[in-house]
């Protein structure tokens, strides 16, 4: 599923004699219409480009989740509306216009998923990666989570209940996990380094603090 | 539309398969998909329902066999040419040779960072008020648009009980086709795994969808349409 | 399974496409494989479910993007090498590396005519009576296996009428996994396009499915499992 | 969908200098495996492509139509148990062990589709040509019929129901035309030639008498 199967990729000649895959002639060719033709600013792509690529990513929903753990009262106003919260950590934008966030209990855990497309909290967890947006999980995440999270190396007790959310609409979920134990002594910027990323799709739980902690 | 991207309950896809590094881009051509997607989704000349439409429209087994951004990649040439801003011969060739067609907008480079960061939000008033209230019993309706819509498969005809009433948003099955936003009511709905699945279902196991208010039914036989 | 071969209601796949000569064959190969298919068919090492099961079993995108008799192909290879009649090397190799594996039976030349034209009937007596009668309203049930099964999952959860008992037949959701013919009664069900579709059905429109029993249920909600 | 678009192909050496595509390798080896341990016999593999090639095909089911059309007789015969009245006729066999035959009528036209695989009436019809094979015509013949006919040609009477037969289990279908206007003077063999293979899977309907008739 990883790569492309393309068979009707157009033909190009070589440019400048660089060698370049029939996809990225392909795209080279697009690009150089939709800019001469005035519809894409070069700027601009490089702009999106670069912000996507490196500015955003999970660091953002950790920080987040890790001042959810040290200050209830930003909870609280975190799961009664995630999108103004964030907000005052400086977080949101595209992709992340309408946040809920969604908190695992003792008694359910809770797992993201788009089953019609790729639906993802961009500006607080990044793009999304490549399993996110590919059949097995969007297929199975819905039917047999259990199983899903087996494969991540989670294991819930049976008594634990769990609770998918398909983003079919432009709400982006968020889940906010479960404090590890042995964090007492940890400050916020400590605890956000414990939260992955799979902890706040809900595919993995954060990391238990290291001995130093 | 009951498509290739309809994918909840499906079998056979084999297991998830996370990478090690987990590149956000595969090969540099997926990053200048992603952008130009991106700003030609700026446009005006479609928008973000149309787009992934677009995406879903592709043949279901060539869906299912192209990578992500070649998905992207597929659809935003479909666009592109079905809005007329280039040509065939111009997508295969890279070479100009019509006219630009206008468009209402074209995204700058300084305007990334302010117009990105504070998104473009689908939330709009509706003058109606909601149908549905938290704890209703609702049925997902059994609709299959041969056009856009966010209601997937899995969910149709089954029961299941409204959570949330989250205002009202742009309405994707008419704004996919350029039909307006005609904003409805948003709800989170909760159906049980058992109801979804049958018997076999994983126990302790709901789902949740984002579901828009003519996509549900009261379960009142009366008001059945 | 919900598979790549499940297929009715989709869209997406374009018009059909009916060809000017429509040969049977469009390769030698094609020949072979269904030939072989057959041959191995009557071994005893599977059955025809299990071959449908194979067959539906490939990832949906290729079995979307294969031709039909490549499908054929695909499974028979993978039964011929699940039931360690060859390896894989032997397979792509040609070549026999390893001893032959016992088989049941071997059909032979002489073998063809009289046993194709007489068939495989699939009928067998079933000791307790039928559940349903004609007329009876029933909803298929809304089961999900991830092996083989017989249920489209268009019907699951509809509700239809018995048109026709047509007696016991060898059940393929357990046949399929060589898990024996367990016989069910088999119904044909007609039901209303209206009720599988919605109300943007074709006017005048039913469609009927032969379903085993164990795919039925009553309307009668106290005797919902 | 009419091609492979198989990547994974094995990789054989050409054998003889022929030019063979890595499908015909690929079933070649596969062929010369199975023959060689001995579970198939070549002149078995021989007779079955011999005969499904060569000697099935629509033209007995169209003896049948025929004969349903002349003897109403067996007609009632052929709609209450089909596979006997076959017999009758000497069609039957593998693939058409179980049959049903169903009469279109003025009110309700049939139409027989296989959304799971590819089930079809083989020793009356042949073996099923590729649409009836491919996801277009399994996809949509139970969804849309009406526009699927339309594809064929085939315009209905609005007030003309359309029953449409997924064939599910181990039974498969013929569907039993109405007789065209203008055949009073043809005899059942001549009447035969109007039965064309998509009347009896409802696709098509009988040709109509030529102006000799």
């Amino acid at each position: 599923m990883a790569h492309d199967h393309d068979h009707d990729h157009h033909h190009h000649e070589t440019q400048g004699g660089s060698e370049l895959s029939p996809m990225e002639l392909r795209v080279r060719a697009l690009e150089s219409v939709l800019v001469e033709k005035g519809y894409v600013d070069p700027a601009a792509l490089d702009a999106l480009i670069e912000t996507y690529e490196t500015r955003i990513g999970p660091h953002n929903g950790a920080r987040v989740v890790a001042r959810a753990w040290v200050d209830p009262a930003f909870r609280t106003r975190l799961l009664g509306d995630a999108t103004p919260a964030m907000r005052e950590l400086g977080v949101g934008g595209r992709g992340g216009e309408h946040m809920v966030v969604v908190a695992n209990t003792p008694d359910e855990h809770n797992l993201v998923v788009c089953t019609l497309c790729s639906c993802y909290p961009w500006p607080v967890l990044g793009l999304p990666p490549v399993w996110y947006k590919s059949p097995p999980y969007r297929s199975r995440a819905v039917i047999e989570p259990r199983a899903v999270l087996a494969e991540f190396g989670v294991t819930l007790p049976p008594t634990q209940r769990i609770r998918v959310w398909d983003s079919t609409a432009e709400l982006r979920y968020m889940v906010l996990p479960m404090c590890p134990a042995g964090t007492e002594g940890l400050d916020e910027a400590a605890l956000a380094t414990l939260v992955t990323r799979d902890s706040m799709i809900g595919t993995g739980l954060p990391r238990a603090p290291g001995p130093s902690a | 539309m009951n498509g290739g991207q309809d994918l909840g309950g499906m079998h056979g896809f084999g297991p998830v398969a996370p990478e090690a590094d987990e590149p956000r881009f595969h090969a540099a051509w997926e990053k200048r998909v992603f952008g130009l997607a991106m700003a030609m989704g700026y446009s005006g000349a479609w928008n973000l329902d149309a787009s992934r439409s677009a995406r879903e429209a592709l043949p279901p087994g060539e869906y299912l066999t192209s990578s992500y951004y070649a998905i992207w990649l597929k659809a935003l040439e479909r666009q592109v040419q079905g809005h007329g801003l280039a040509t065939p011969e111009e997508l295969s060739s890279g070479i100009v040779s019509t006219p630009a067609a206008p468009v209402k907008r074209v995204l700058r480079g300084t305007e990334v960072a302010p117009l990105f960061a504070r998104g473009f939000p689908s939330d709009r008033p509706v003058p109606d008020p909601a149908r549905f209230s938290a704890g209703d019993r609702v049925r997902a309706r059994n609709i299959n648009p041969s056009g856009h819509t966010r209601l997937p498969r899995y969910v149709r005809g089954h029961v299941g009980t409204v959570e949330t009433v989250h205002g009202g948003f742009v309405f994707p099955d008419t704004n996919a086709h350029l039909a307006g936003e005609a904003p409805q009511w948003l709800y989170t709905v909760r159906f049980s795994g058992h109801d979804l699945w049958g018997e076999r279902a994983e126990p302790g196991h709901a789902v949740s969808v984002n579901a828009f208010e003519s996509y549900l039914e009261s379960i009142d036989p009366a008001s059945v349409r």
